[in-house]
């Protein structure tokens, strides 16, 4: 079971890794964007980070905690929907002291769909709900979640990189976007392993 | 980093407290985390609000724009970030004089997602609101794509005449429709000569040589359509305008406005240089310009550059444009 | 060389025509070669006329404040560089409402010896002048040389209150004399941190470092009093007011006016983080801050950096300073 | 006897010399002041001799027509001084058809009269002033004018260098000028240079 002291243990990962890789989603966002994605992520996961020793017991409560910390600090795109997607979750989550890997999958694809209706997107537009949506599908059938969950939003960050971005100011360079990672997807290779620890 | 400031984490705080120490007669300060920013006289009772919002490093967007005639209060981000729904909800709530509120602001991500949280927000303590996005900049979308386009200077012109329609007592439906009006009848385009610093960031947000020019540029920094050694200014001034009417129809008898705009740096001189083009064009075309503006209405803090944005008037948005409004960067009396 | 131009000896003539373009309420060229702005609509028979004159670069500083209860007239010289003689006496006779004319301006030697030799040109024609001259840069000269300092923003407010008494009536010696209370009023002092970029020059008037500001540098890049490493907002406002507060004594009870002035490129958001700390401290000391200025008021083109003007006030001198003025870039209602 | 006709070919060596030295002369300025003169004396020297051709035969109305050709182009204090001093050597020689060089004398002291008039400085600051007050005093005891003219400029410009400015924005660095050229004499040298044909 995944409770909340794993997710405290978690959520300081996440902030070493963000401190640590920083300037390198800053970069990844800049080169067709505005460059704030680490900016966002390192505010965001200090912030939650900082809440760790007071989350509450409840597991769906704990995760509601996290988006109000990190959507306190941080506004943008990425921030928005992540806090958008873990309040989702929450709810799912609600009233229970953790979760069990094999819920992961129903617990993201309550995300993916409030992170759509927030986002006006679709899935398979190369952003960071494509990340999940992979996550959702591979976590069905595994036995080591945990290295699935990484390898599934690394396959999904390497196989949309051929596509054009759909989303923000990435779009209008349709062409020139592809071959590049987006950058949400990057990240969220990088948030996965990090929470998990790889 | 050629810029005066203390804790580059203080930027903003900072600059609100001094614009309401200096202007305390038009702005104060309000919400929990005094990221709000309201008129320091209100409204009257009944009459529809109109909020904005979106990232520091503007001025005189967005905040400057608070006063009479103009915006009712306005939630402040950082640097070029997007505030959070709970700051766009204490505007709301305080610009509402019980007729509802307008949420008038660009087209953003991060903004929309948050107005939109914040209108879920507001709705349970009965403010009625609706929204108008500005999407305005052409060279961020080509015209099928129209609406996925980002909000740049011309939010100017609908911050003064949704203003001057809601101080005039159109109800919530009426202030909202003109608004669109406005927006529907707002092009704009920028070109940037050198880069702005964020200060969190500490380094310009783009490198661009010496002797380079670069349009279509977003007022971020994002990238644009093309970047080319600098031209003459009559050359940029053609472009620009050329990109806006391949968009937008003006002709003979047309009445419009037309802001040339300093992103920042660029002096009056030069902006002016810029207009004398602009207004000999449009007057070939047999268009009148009503009100020009020219000079720093939507910045980028120190950027070097410049923005043109066509408004194009009816009846009804050109008596708007023109009555009276009053706040620290703008009076038309 | 980052500017919007389009031949380089045009600058000065194309700023003027789009000026005069977007503002043909407010401003008129007059004069045989064009290098004189008039009111457009003239000041009633019988009111002091006011002129004023020098460099191109600077605006709003000097042609912009042609306006009611402002200037009446002002001679345009090129980047820099002093009008001649003949423009400045063109200035002087469409100013002449019958009542005389002061001459107003900055002391700098080019500008003082044309506005004398235009004084012998137009006394043949039987218009009576008077001059005063701003000499407000603290850093340019000791007290005890004070009158050979040279003018820098302190002239913004002898435009407004000279502007305001010849507005309410008073002759040429009440004008005059009020005019020179305002100037002895004013105490200002610059700090630079990048050059600007003379037109006809093409490269920047100085070299600075990445990291550094010059303390009193000259609004044409002259060298100021002290180069070192960038220093904090807190840092250089304080600075700033002490260097006028040594020349000019302001304590409790006192009324003062304070401008914050940007020299170019310096974004509003950093003017209000200075003004902030100027506002504070003032209000320590027992003053009142009445009707602060912070914006671009007197400009170097792009020069990055920042001015203060301190003008101490008596009841007479707030009185004009509030009265009603209107230009395209200063209204007060 | 000097005449018009020298008036002339001399205005055209100015020209070229000017043209030659603006450069240096801005950069001499830009030190310690607005770096200006440069430019000052390539437009006043352009204006003048663009007007050579058209110059009255008489020698004073000829001297008047190039101090107003200068200032309608240049009203710096430089451009505003010699200008001036033109005036009064002008007023002086009108009515003639020519100057001899025993002239010179008091024709250079009318014009630092009226030039000290017009810019309210003293003899001895430092200035061009005491270029052509060398000149003056040195020319009522020579054979050859010309040589004479140049050396009493070029000495009073050394003689001057170990002394504080005293007028224009320069003189608020009142040590640091000390060992500089006052740009106002180095360019009266150049411009005595020139006008013989040095
Ligand atoms: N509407 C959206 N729907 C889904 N994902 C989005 C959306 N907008 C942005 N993203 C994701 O967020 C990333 C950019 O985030 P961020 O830098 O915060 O955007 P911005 O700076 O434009 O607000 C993109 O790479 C993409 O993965
Ligand atoms: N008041 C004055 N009296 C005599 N000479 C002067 C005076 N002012 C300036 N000069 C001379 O002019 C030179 C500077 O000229 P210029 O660059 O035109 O001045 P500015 O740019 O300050 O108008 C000085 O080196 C000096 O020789
Ligand atoms: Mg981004
Ligand atoms: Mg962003
Ligand atoms: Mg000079
Ligand atoms: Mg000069």
């Amino acid at each position: 079971m995944i409770t909340v002291a794993d997710l405290r243990a978690a959520s300081l990962r996440l902030r070493d890794a963000m401190e640590a890789e920083a300037d390198a989603l800053n970069a990844a966002d800049g080169a067709l964007g505005d460059g704030d994605l680490g900016v966002t992520m390192r505010r965001g996961s200090r912030a939650v980070a900082e809440k760790a020793e007071d989350l509450p017991e409840d597991f769906g409560m704990a995760l509601m905690a996290c988006a109000q910390a990190f959507t306190k600090v941080s506004a943008s795109s990425y921030g928005t929907l992540l806090a958008t997607g873990l309040m989702a979750a929450a709810k799912e989550a609600k009233g229970r002291e953790g979760i069990d890997p094999d819920e992961l999958p129903a617990l993201l694809d309550a995300a993916v769909t409030k992170m759509m209706a927030r986002g006006k997107a679709e899935l398979r537009g190369k952003t960071v709900l494509d990340s999940l949506d992979a996550m959702a599908r591979a976590l069905t059938r595994t036995d080591d979640p945990a290295a699935t969950a990484v390898q599934a939003a690394e396959d999904a960050q390497v196989a949309f990189r051929s596509k054009p971005a759909t989303v923000g100011r990435a779009r209008i360079f349709g062409e020139k976007s592809v071959g590049m990672d987006d950058p949400g997807m990057l990240a969220m290779t990088k948030i996965v392993k990090a929470l998990t620890g790889r | 980093m050629k810029k005066i400031l203390n804790d580059p984490e203080a930027y903003v705080d900072e600059t609100l407290a001094g614009l309401c120490a200096a202007h305390p007669e038009t702005y104060r300060l309000v919400g929990e985390e005094g990221r709000a920013v309201a008129r320091t006289t209100p409204g009257r009772d009944g009459k529809v609000g109109i909020v904005s919002g979106g990232g520091s490093g503007h001025l005189p967007v967005f905040t400057g724009y608070v006063g009479a005639g103009l915006l009712d209060a306005c939630a402040i981000g950082d640097v070029f970030a997007s505030p959070t729904s709970e700051q766009m909800a204490d505007a709301i709530r305080v610009a509402d004089r019980g007729a509802g509120v307008l949420r008038l602001y660009g087209n953003y991500g991060g903004d929309v997602m948050n107005f939109d949280m914040a209108g879920d927000l507001v709705e349970i303590e009965d403010i009625e609101t609706t929204t108008v996005l500005l999407a305005d900049d052409v060279a961020s979308a080509p015209p099928e794509e129209a609406e996925k386009r980002r909000g740049v200077a011309g939010m100017v012109y609908a911050f003064k005449i949704a203003g001057a329609a809601a101080e005039a007592g159109l109800d919530l439906a009426g202030v909202t429709r003109v608004a669109q009006k406005t927006a529907d009848a707002c092009r704009s385009v920028g070109a940037a000569l050198s880069s702005c610093t964020v200060p969190q960031a500490g380094k310009p947000t783009f490198e661009i040589g010496e002797d380079e020019m670069e349009m279509g540029m977003g007022i971020h920094g994002e990238p644009g359509v093309w970047r080319d050694t600098l031209r003459p200014a009559d050359a940029i001034a053609e472009e620009m305008l050329d990109r806006l009417l391949a968009d937008i129809e003006i002709g003979g008898g047309d009445r419009v406005s037309v802001l040339v705009n300093s992103l920042g740096a660029t002096p009056h001189e030069e902006l002016y240089i810029l207009y004398r083009n602009v207004h000999a064009r449009l007057k070939a075309a047999g268009a009148e310009v009503v009100m020009p503006l020219v000079g720093r209405y939507a910045t980028s803090m120190e950027m070097t550059g410049v923005s043109f944005t066509l408004c194009k008037l009816d009846a009804e948005l050109e008596g708007y444009l023109k009555a009276p409004c009053d706040c620290a960067f703008w009076i038309v009396k």
